[in-house]
């Protein structure tokens, strides 16, 4: 992952003290490939719009994958689009995030039984931050999410791990 | 040129009309609702998270029926005769252990059609909507009251029950066939 | 060495160095980007001799307009890139002799020429002086110039013209 | 300016890289720190929103975030990418942006260079921007960043020449090419200023005002079509080219595409400041003067110049959240059958008005 990669054996005050600064950065800087599957996407787009207001936690939305660090699957991701999806995932420079939105993109939803067209889940081709439920979630559930993303790179650390 | 000049007129003039309504704009007071810090009421019948409240859930199994995704999961051990599982609140009596009452809730539609059959109401939904979860696992939830050994021994009572009564009517048969043997010879002479 | 110096051997250098790329580069693309480190070059020291017009008009008209002009042309053909620009017979031993002789030539001239050395002075600006000699002493040529230019553009625009529209 | 730095430093060579340096540290990185978070809040308050809130007190801390994460992305380039132009083309944009501040009069003590071409200058090494453009678009070895820098190319190229017609137009009533020179005329009380017929007197400098203020448009359209701000974007049109020319840049070549257009947002802005709206000349006349304190006035002068320009790039954020995108034939139809002609005969009739 880039930066994360290269991990300290041990940590002292000053790499702590940089990390924080770094999480930080990243954290309040998620800017979002605009990409839309499904009806969560419509769900989306009311998150980025006046009442719910993504960039209240700095998300904007980008064209291009090379300067996204987010990318939220909204909606129904059928077997065709999976593989566009893995494409742009790794079009993305490091580090970068992933929110899976609503419950067909969680582990295929209504589909997961019979949709022989619907992937069961995105994260059987690209690893998943943070899952929203909701069919599709409520713009707040999906800002709730971004918040649960943020304390998850808030805790990232480039110490090596002492599990 | 009479229409270009017009049209040069119309551009300047259309331009500074979409102008002034952005500039309105920038001094209405914003319809932004602060999420974390301030959260919109809900409408009373909002549908969101599932619950189910086990002390009246009667194990009858038809939540799972109605289901159209099949995101719920039941077990159900029928209780012993010994066992006194106590009444719901509408007054039921309760004949099952629900050993396992599973809803995956990353499956589910918020359709609502699993509250209709329920006849004790007692799986409904609640307002919650914020219950991310890192992980997919932890999406499954288990709503059953017994633990793992709890529902394992339940299901052993009464596997060993239902042996028993197997064995009591196997030796209630087997007595029933041989007293049936010794009546056996006198109606057989009558025929 | 001071200051202006420094600055003249480094346009100087950044002219040759990419004029040789444009020479010698197999990729037309790198010739015609390079071409624009060449005119910079020499707007460079343009400044240097105290022309400051010219110097800006070589930086707005080349490089502004007229290589822009050529890179769009060399990227709207398919697949120029690729095509081996460099000639297939190259006469070395020729061009060798020729080029030292010319140089030889130019060397000796360099020398025997008795070269008018006056004191460095703040370059004063030369567009006024420019804009009064061009509409003065060289005015025929200069209208004369702006006529062929406008006969150019209308030929131009005849033959674009589409037949279809009359 | 030469003379107070030369005095501290004691080197001429390193005043000039420290007088080269002052306007990127003083004004570039700030301004486009700045312009950048009141890009975000003017966009959220126009569309009744709040726009960054979460970092530091209103999110005034936002584009410090945004610049910091950059520097932690991974800087991709593809392997199909040419990689020397690729690597060039962000620098070669920044320097053409960045040039045009050396001609900036940002106040009567402050000019990078009192060169006598000044506005020629500054539309001169704008060439540069297009050529990093058009660098940067092949190199990417995609066709939307190809698609996207021949587009700006075109645009930019098209737009320069109603720019410098009306350019001429101003130069023709000041008589120089020197911005310094021509803010010095403007001078103070805003009735002076070329937006308002110039510093002169009599009938002429009535006739002149409605001329001055077509210039205004047709100078300020121009110019915004020459950064390529909304709404003539096309060249990074996201429904058609996804980023235009720099689709395929990441992480800190990012951030100086997206650093030098805003510095070229400020940079336009102060042309049409200084062109026709008094450069750095205050409309009331001076504190400085009024007060007997001749040292503060350079720094009244800044203070007018930075205002009136981020006035000017309000102007465009303005029209940018107002206005949707043109199709690329209304916008050739805009610069060659409106503009051009328009600048033409205004240039022809302000020529006649000054002759009377």
């Amino acid at each position: 992952m880039g930066l994360l990669d290269r991990e300290f054996s041990d940590g002292n005050i000053v790499i702590a003290k940089t990390e924080d600064l770094l999480n930080w950065a990243r954290l309040s800087s998620l800017w979002q490939l605009s990409f839309g599957l499904a009806c969560c996407a419509i769900e989306m787009m009311a998150t980025s719009a006046s009442h719910y207001d993504f960039d209240r936690f700095g998300v904007i939305p980008r064209p291009s994958p090379r300067q996204a660090d987010i990318i939220i699957i909204s909606g129904t991701v059928t077997l065709k689009m999976a593989t566009r999806i893995k494409r742009l995932y790794e079009q993305m420079p490091d580090p970068k995030y992933i929110i899976s939105m609503g419950s067909c993109s969680n582990c295929g939803g209504p589909y997961w039984e019979h949709g022989y067209h619907v992937l069961k889940g995105v994260d059987r081709v690209i690893p998943v931050d943070v899952y929203v439920p909701g069919c599709p979630p409520r713009p707040e559930a999906l800002l709730e999410g971004l918040i649960k993303l943020q304390e998850k790179i808030r805790h990232e650390t480039l110490r090596k791990k002492t599990a | 040129m009479k229409e270009y000049l017009k049209n040069t007129w119309e551009g300047i003039w259309t331009v500074l009309v979409g102008m002034k309504v952005t500039l309105k704009h920038l001094f209405v007071p914003s319809v932004t609702i602060q999420y974390p810090d301030v959260k919109l009421p809900l409408p009373e019948r909002a549908r969101n998270r599932l619950y189910v409240n086990m002390d009246d859930c009667i194990g009858c199994d038809q939540c799972a029926r109605a289901c159209p995704v099949d995101c719920i999961e039941i077990e159900t051990v029928k209780a012993l005769p010994t066992d006194d599982l106590g009444v719901t609140s509408n007054g039921k009596k309760k004949a099952l252990w629900v050993t396992k009452f599973d809803i995956d809730i990353a499956k589910c539609c918020y359709c609502g059609l699993c509250t209709y059959p329920c006849p004790t109401e007692c799986i409904y939904m609640t307002d919650v909507y914020e219950f991310s979860e890192y992980k997919r696992e932890d999406l499954i939830y288990n709503f059953s009251v017994l633990t793992p050994q709890e529902a394992e021994e339940k299901k052993k009572n009464y596997e060993k029950f239902m042996a028993e009564k197997a064995a009591a009517k196997a030796k209630a048969a087997a007595a029933k066939a041989a007293q049936a043997k010794t009546d056996n010879p006198n109606n057989s002479d009558k025929k | 060495m001071n200051l202006y110096d420094i600055i003249f051997y480094l346009f100087a250098a950044i002219t040759i160095v990419s004029a040789f790329i444009v020479v010698n580069a197999k990729n037309i693309v790198y010739a015609a980007f390079s071409l624009l480190f060449t005119f910079f070059g020499v707007s460079g020291l343009y400044v240097l001799l105290g022309a400051d017009f010219i110097a800006i008009v070589q930086v707005m008209v080349y490089i502004g307009g007229i290589l822009v002009l050529l890179l769009f042309g060399v990227m709207l053909t398919h697949k120029i890139t690729s095509v081996d620009i460099k000639a297939g017979s190259v006469q070395t031993i020729p061009a060798v002799i020729i080029i030292g002789i010319f140089a030889a030539l130019l060397i000796g001239l360099m020398y025997s020429t008795h070269w008018a050395v006056n004191p460095a002075e703040i370059p004063v600006t030369t567009t006024k002086s420019l804009g009064k000699t061009l509409v003065t002493e060289y005015v025929l040529i200069f209208e004369l110039l702006g006529i062929l230019l406008l006969v150019a553009m209308i030929g131009a625009a005849t033959i674009a013209r589409r037949d279809g529209d009359k | 300016m030469y003379e107070y730095l030369n005095n501290i430093v004691g080197n001429e060579v390193i005043t000039y890289f420290v007088v080269a340096a002052l306007p990127l540290f003083l004004v570039v990185l700030p301004f486009a720190l700045i312009a950048v978070l009141a890009e975000r809040k003017v966009s959220a308050h126009m569309q009744d929103r709040l726009g960054p809130m979460r970092v530091g007190y209103h999110g005034i801390l936002q584009t410090v975030a945004d610049i910091l994460k950059l520097i932690q992305k991974e800087d991709i380039i593809i392997p199909q990418a040419d990689k020397k132009l690729f690597n060039l083309a962000p620098f070669l944009v920044f320097i053409g942006s960045y040039a045009v501040f050396a001609a900036l009069p940002f106040s009567s003590k402050f000019i990078g260079t009192n060169a006598e071409v000044g506005i020629f200058y500054i539309l001169a090494v704008s060439g540069f921007v297009v050529a990093g453009i058009l660098m940067g678009g092949w190199a990417s070895d995609n066709k939307y960043s190809l698609l996207g820098a021949m587009r700006s190319a075109a645009q930019i190229v098209s737009y320069e020449i109603p720019t410098a017609i009306v350019v001429l137009t101003l130069v023709m009533i000041t008589g120089t090419l020197n911005l310094g020179t021509m803010s010095e005329q403007q001078t103070a009380y805003f009735w002076n200023w070329n937006i308002l017929g110039g510093a002169g007197e009599g009938i002429q400098q009535i006739l002149l005002i409605p001329f001055m203020v077509v210039a205004f448009t047709i100078l300020f359209i121009s110019t915004l079509a020459e950064v390529n701000r909304t709404p003539f974007d096309i060249p990074e049109a996201e429904s058609e080219l996804v980023a235009g020319f720099h689709t395929e840049y990441s992480g800190m070549k990012f951030a100086m595409f997206f650093l030098a257009e805003y510095a070229n947002m400020f940079a336009v802005s102060a042309i049409i400041v200084s062109l026709l709206f008094g450069g750095y000349q205050s409309p009331f006349g001076y504190l400085g003067n009024t007060l007997g304190i001749p040292a503060l006035i350079p720094f009244e002068q800044l203070f007018w110049f930075l205002s009136k320009g981020v006035f000017f790039v309000f102007v465009q954020m303005w029209l940018r959240w107002t206005l949707p995108r043109l199709r690329v034939d209304q916008l050739m139809t805009v610069c060659w059958k409106y503009l051009i002609p328009y600048a033409v005969f205004n240039l022809l009739i302000v020529g006649i008005i000054t002759l009377i």
